[in-house]
């Protein structure tokens, strides 16, 4: 065990994998060299050589596809785009290319994504997208989001070995803010969801960042016991732990900082209304962004992502339900 | 066994004569023909099929062009993997995928190559080393320069190959794909098949200049070459790999050919002049093999004849499968981590230069 | 008046629009000399001209890209995806250029966009996607899809007056199937909710050529009324309309051809398992693509596709309940 | 008004020694330095508010490339339109956007150009004809094509100019608006901004061959320019512009400069040999023009003590401003239909040339 920030245990789950795998091959802008616009990668290049950490032209797109053609042929390739925003320029190639070619001619394409995402840290319009939700529409992609140091790494590791392309969400929020006891060597946090705090009168549901605002939110709300529930997979969805948490508590919040319209919050409340709809006692409430861009200033800013006030207002306006 | 040897053949390893590759034995020069009047014959086949309403969809087909896909396959090692695209079919043939296999696929049939799952030539046999295309194009210029990264960072000496039409060429992805061949020196080939149109549109509004000329601006060599000569075509890319693998890395090939039939089998392509498709009429790739193999006393009539029942027993064959069980619609979107790794497998490779027609 | 397909009727929008606003202008592949790879520009290039009805290279980024450029010195481009599947090329212009102008800048952007969407027909994977979820999740674009041919001209004509980009989905599979009286010249079709059938038993929420499917699957169910409402513009999505009909049938059944993670029915699921809770008399039901690639062939497309079966099995059940 | 004529100029159109452009006055050559003192000025007291903490997020700077923006921007008519990218703030200034707004918009004020909305450099000033960039690299290059596709249909003797970096060459969206500016032969200015580097990656990691040498594949000349030398880049754009307005189509200029900051306030730099950034500080684009204008005697310290207290004064300005109000933050995500119609206006084009300095 070490205490890790969220990033160093990103870092220590690539590294952990390259050392004991040599498939594995790291490509990005600024990865190497540089050791990455993050530091994630910082170092990587003096152990592994450029071969393997490999600074790319920039070009998202080239990024992925090529990604995919060293996948089929057997390097397991993880792909960094710089900022989760850019992933719309290789959006093409992860959609089409990677997310349906076993499906349709059989041929797994082991590679992975990582996107730094989110917001709070005045990135502005381009650099706090948190698109999660357009890959868990696009079928054939597995999607994560770990909210701990601890998950951080075993999700890296999972993803790196798990046979299909898997997008890695990354808050970039967390990665110094965030610390905890990371287990030391290999070990794998599987695709499926943790009950963060446990409670019964009320779940809050979420993922990534919003795991910690929703710990803050619901820390001391009067005398109610609040369940944290981590997704932590977005794609597999934690179906039963979901309706697990719903059937005990009868009270949901989903709490998500994507734009609301679409976004996973609104997969897991669709779903709850659907399966659990028998145990709800209450609406199914969300917060989340509006539908704008992340604006940069910070007083604008702070309206648009979900704060642990609104969270906290929010439960505690359904608890008087 | 789809194409390489045949029984029309005169005897191994006989010289070909001056005029054609020094690289070519006669059995080679006929498994160039064997092949493309292999793929002429499925997919005059299929489109019959498909008038009988039994493909699915669109069909879209390559008649015109088989030089290119089959000339270029034939240059390829086992080892070497293809990137095949939507006109390409004589690849896929020359890689050893069965003819029943490809009616069953257009037919949308069970015993096709992706189950059912994907259409007409949308397909891959990753047992032959082919990666089948997706419609998005030209996407699959990047997954052949990853593979050959791949390559190059193993030190292998293997190389990728890929195919485009002219259209395509305005699309970024090309740029990117061009890119980074030449900036990784990357063993890889692009073979543009410009058959002067995409879909409706002419190649003189798709670009000023043709796309060949700009192999240069990314540091490798681009060539033109006779797209209606099998022999041409073989000779340009065994060159092209000799580059490759031996570190000089990419090249383009520009094989000039012409689309002459329409974009898909509703295409009528009254916007194409009809002079242009006369004129090309007399220059098909097939006509010319035969001319060549029947100077050397090959029996091509024969041939012919033997393509012909290879296809009616394999239409026969494709026809009498069943569809995809529904039940299936949902399986196979991940693959299982306890599964068998897949991976792409090496494909046949007729050429005599490699020592084996398989 | 006049009797067209859903087909004629887009191409009506579009000339008469182009007629009155020298302005308008048709970008795309194969859409002059040949009319459109469906035909819905046929004869336009000889009426308008090379200029107006603008055959591009095969280039969707460059199409939304030139076209966001010119609609910012005063044309008003309409631009055309051959299959709306393309769109995932151009995806980074329309999400982050067209889309984020106005809101920072001020600089308002308007283009159409035309998906020919949806499958039925063995179009396989990368002919058949319905990607209008990706749209409503990225701010500052509308989205619209009309079911009927007076909406297809009146929303298309909407869509070119609207100063915002709108993504207009129009469905491959109503092109010739659907017909109907269409106005003579110039209207314009609201972007709001339209009751398709009235009903006070259950109501099945949906758009597009899900309209249809849902009309049949629900003509003659026993002797239940049951409501159709034919959602038409998907940005600005008519919650109203969406929630009165909630409160008018107590029981909602959500229909939707996309792959069902994060589709446009789990924002509609989402949004009235909040705000329609309390009239809800039954679980909030789906009906979408399960999440794989539209397969080719017949039997397994007609498997994945939601059918009228599944939609009336799925009402008589919720009916039941 | 920013910049243009100054104080310290010695009289209108006098003619420019043999040494600069002909084209060039003297109230030109001072008004080029101007906007450079200009441009470096507020540059260098928001990279000081930065460190004070007083602009949030990062902050990017085009110190040492001064010259490349204002020398591009100076050759532009008031009619034509720009997109502005992250080095090139130079182009905003000399376009009539006041300096005020510029900090405030660093510092996410609501006197900033966007409102606060968006930060640093990413903004653009529809009044003064500039469209802002969105971070994606180089998206810019089409919509700037695409503004020129407009004033060539409409038959408007108006171009449209856009920068961008030398990575940026590698994205797609580069490929795709070059094809597109060649073929349709488009009234567009490209000027590549040869920095040296992308981030921290040196352009020999970008590309084999230097992109300037691909513009004759897409059918239009490329020309590379001293970047460090506002009148050459002048010289080269005013040349540029006549062809586009005179229906000769695109040019893509490349302006060799180098980055002489990290990419980032955040960024050290150490990856750049300290050779390579000594050798560059010798070729300082300011003090070539001060140099030069000092020859013709203007009082050079008198113009950087004005531009000083201009931005002083600016600064205090922008430090007074509110932020912007939470309570708006979600307004405008739409235009409403009944609104007046927005579109790009003239911009100031302070060129003699065009007879008028605004
Ligand atoms: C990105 C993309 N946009 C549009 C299409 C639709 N489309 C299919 S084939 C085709 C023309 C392709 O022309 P070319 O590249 O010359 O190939 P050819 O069909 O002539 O062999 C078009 C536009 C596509 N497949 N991919
Ligand atoms: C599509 C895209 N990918 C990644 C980035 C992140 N990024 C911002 S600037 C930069 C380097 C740009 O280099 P260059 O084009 O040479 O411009 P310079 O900053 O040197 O002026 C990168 C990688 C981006 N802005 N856009
Ligand atoms: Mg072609
Ligand atoms: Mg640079």
């Amino acid at each position: 065990m070490s205490e890790l920030t969220y990033l160093r245990a990103i870092s220590d789950g690539l590294r952990t994998e390259m050392r004991d795998d040599e498939r594995v091959l790291l490509m990005g802008e600024d990865i190497g060299v540089y050791g990455g616009a993050f530091k994630v990668t910082d170092g990587f290049i003096e152990e592994f050589g450029a071969d393997r950490v490999m600074d790319t032209p920039l070009a998202e797109s080239g990024i992925v596809g090529t990604a995919v053609g060293a996948a089929v042929v057997g390097l397991r390739p993880v792909c960094e785009m710089q900022f989760a925003d850019f992933v719309s320029c290789g959006f093409d190639q992860i959609v089409n290319v990677a997310g349906k070619m076993l499906y349709r001619q059989g041929l797994p394409v082991n590679i992975t994504v990582r996107l730094p995402s989110g917001g709070g840290f005045s990135g502005g319009p381009f650099h706090s997208q948190n698109p999660e939700a357009w890959f868990m529409h696009s079928p054939g992609l597995k999607v994560v989001a770990p909210s701990t140091a601890e998950d951080a790494k075993g999700l890296m590791i999972a993803s790196i070995r798990d046979p299909n392309p898997v997008i890695y969400m990354e808050h970039k929020n967390l990665y110094r803010r965030v610390k905890g006891e990371v287990p030391d060597g290999s070990y794998e946090t599987p695709f499926s969801a943790r009950v963060a705090r446990a409670g019964t009168d009320l779940v809050v549901i979420t993922y990534g960042a919003m795991v910690h605002t929703a710990l803050e939110a619901t820390e001391d709300l009067e005398d109610a016991s609040v369940m944290v529930l981590d997704l932590r997979s977005l794609v597999p969805l934690d179906e039963r732990a979901i309706l697990d948490a719903v059937r005990e508590c009868s009270k949901v919040v989903i709490v998500d900082e994507a734009n609301q319209t679409c976004a996973a919050g609104a997969q897991v409340a669709a779903m709850i209304a659907e399966h659990g709809f028998e145990d709800l006692d209450g609406p199914v409430v969300r917060v989340a962004a509006p539908d704008v861009p992340i604006p940069f200033s910070p007083p604008l800013e702070a309206a648009v992502l979900p704060s642990v006030d609104r969270v906290r207002e929010a439960c505690r306006q359904l608890l008087e339900y | 066994m789809a194409t390489g040897s045949t029984d029309v053949h005169i005897g191994p390893n006989t010289p070909a004569p001056q005029s054609a590759s020094s690289h070519l034995t006669i059995d080679d020069r006929v498994g160039l023909l064997r092949a493309m009047l292999l793929m002429r014959a499925i997919e005059e086949r299929a489109m019959n099929l498909y008038r009988q309403g039994k493909v699915p969809g669109s069909f879209y087909d390559g008649f015109g062009q088989e030089a290119v896909s089959v000339g270029a396959t034939w240059a390829m090692a086992g080892a070497d993997r293809l990137c095949v695209l939507h006109r390409d079919l004589g690849a896929h043939l020359v890689r050893g995928v069965q003819p029943s296999n490809v009616l069953a696929q257009y037919m949308g049939r069970e015993a096709g190559i992706t189950s059912g799952r994907d259409g007409n030539v949308h397909f891959g046999d990753y047992r032959t080393g082919c990666v089948g295309m997706v419609s998005m194009l030209p996407d699959m210029m990047l997954v052949a320069a990853g593979m050959a990264m791949a390559f190059k960072l193993r030190n292998e000496a293997r190389c990728a190959l890929t195919w485009f039409g002219d259209g395509s060429t305005s699309r970024g992805d090309f740029h990117e794909a061009m890119n980074w061949a030449g900036l990784q020196q990357l063993p890889v080939i692009f073979v543009l098949e410009n058959n002067q149109f995409a879909y409706s549109t002419p190649i003189d509004q798709q670009f000023a200049v043709n796309p060949v000329q700009r192999a240069a601006g990314y540091g490798f060599p681009g060539v033109s070459v006779d797209g209606n000569d099998a022999e041409a075509v073989f000779e340009a890319t065994r060159e092209a790999r000799e580059r490759a693998i031996s570190g000089g890395g990419p090249t383009l090939i520009e094989a000039v050919t012409m689309r002459m039939h329409g974009h898909g089998a509703h295409d009528d392509m009254k916007y194409v002049p009809k002079a242009l498709v006369d004129e090309w009429r007399q220059k098909d790739p097939i006509d010319r093999q035969s001319a060549r193999v029947r100077e050397l006393g090959v029996d091509v009539d024969a041939l012919r004849a033997e393509v012909r029942a290879e296809v009616d027993a394999a239409a026969k064959q494709a026809l009498a499968g069943p569809m995809p069980d529904p039940a299936t619609a949902t399986d196979r979107l991940f693959h299982p981590r306890d599964a068998d790794e897949i991976l792409l497998e090496d494909g046949a490779a007729p050429w005599s230069g490699f020592g084996t027609s398989r």
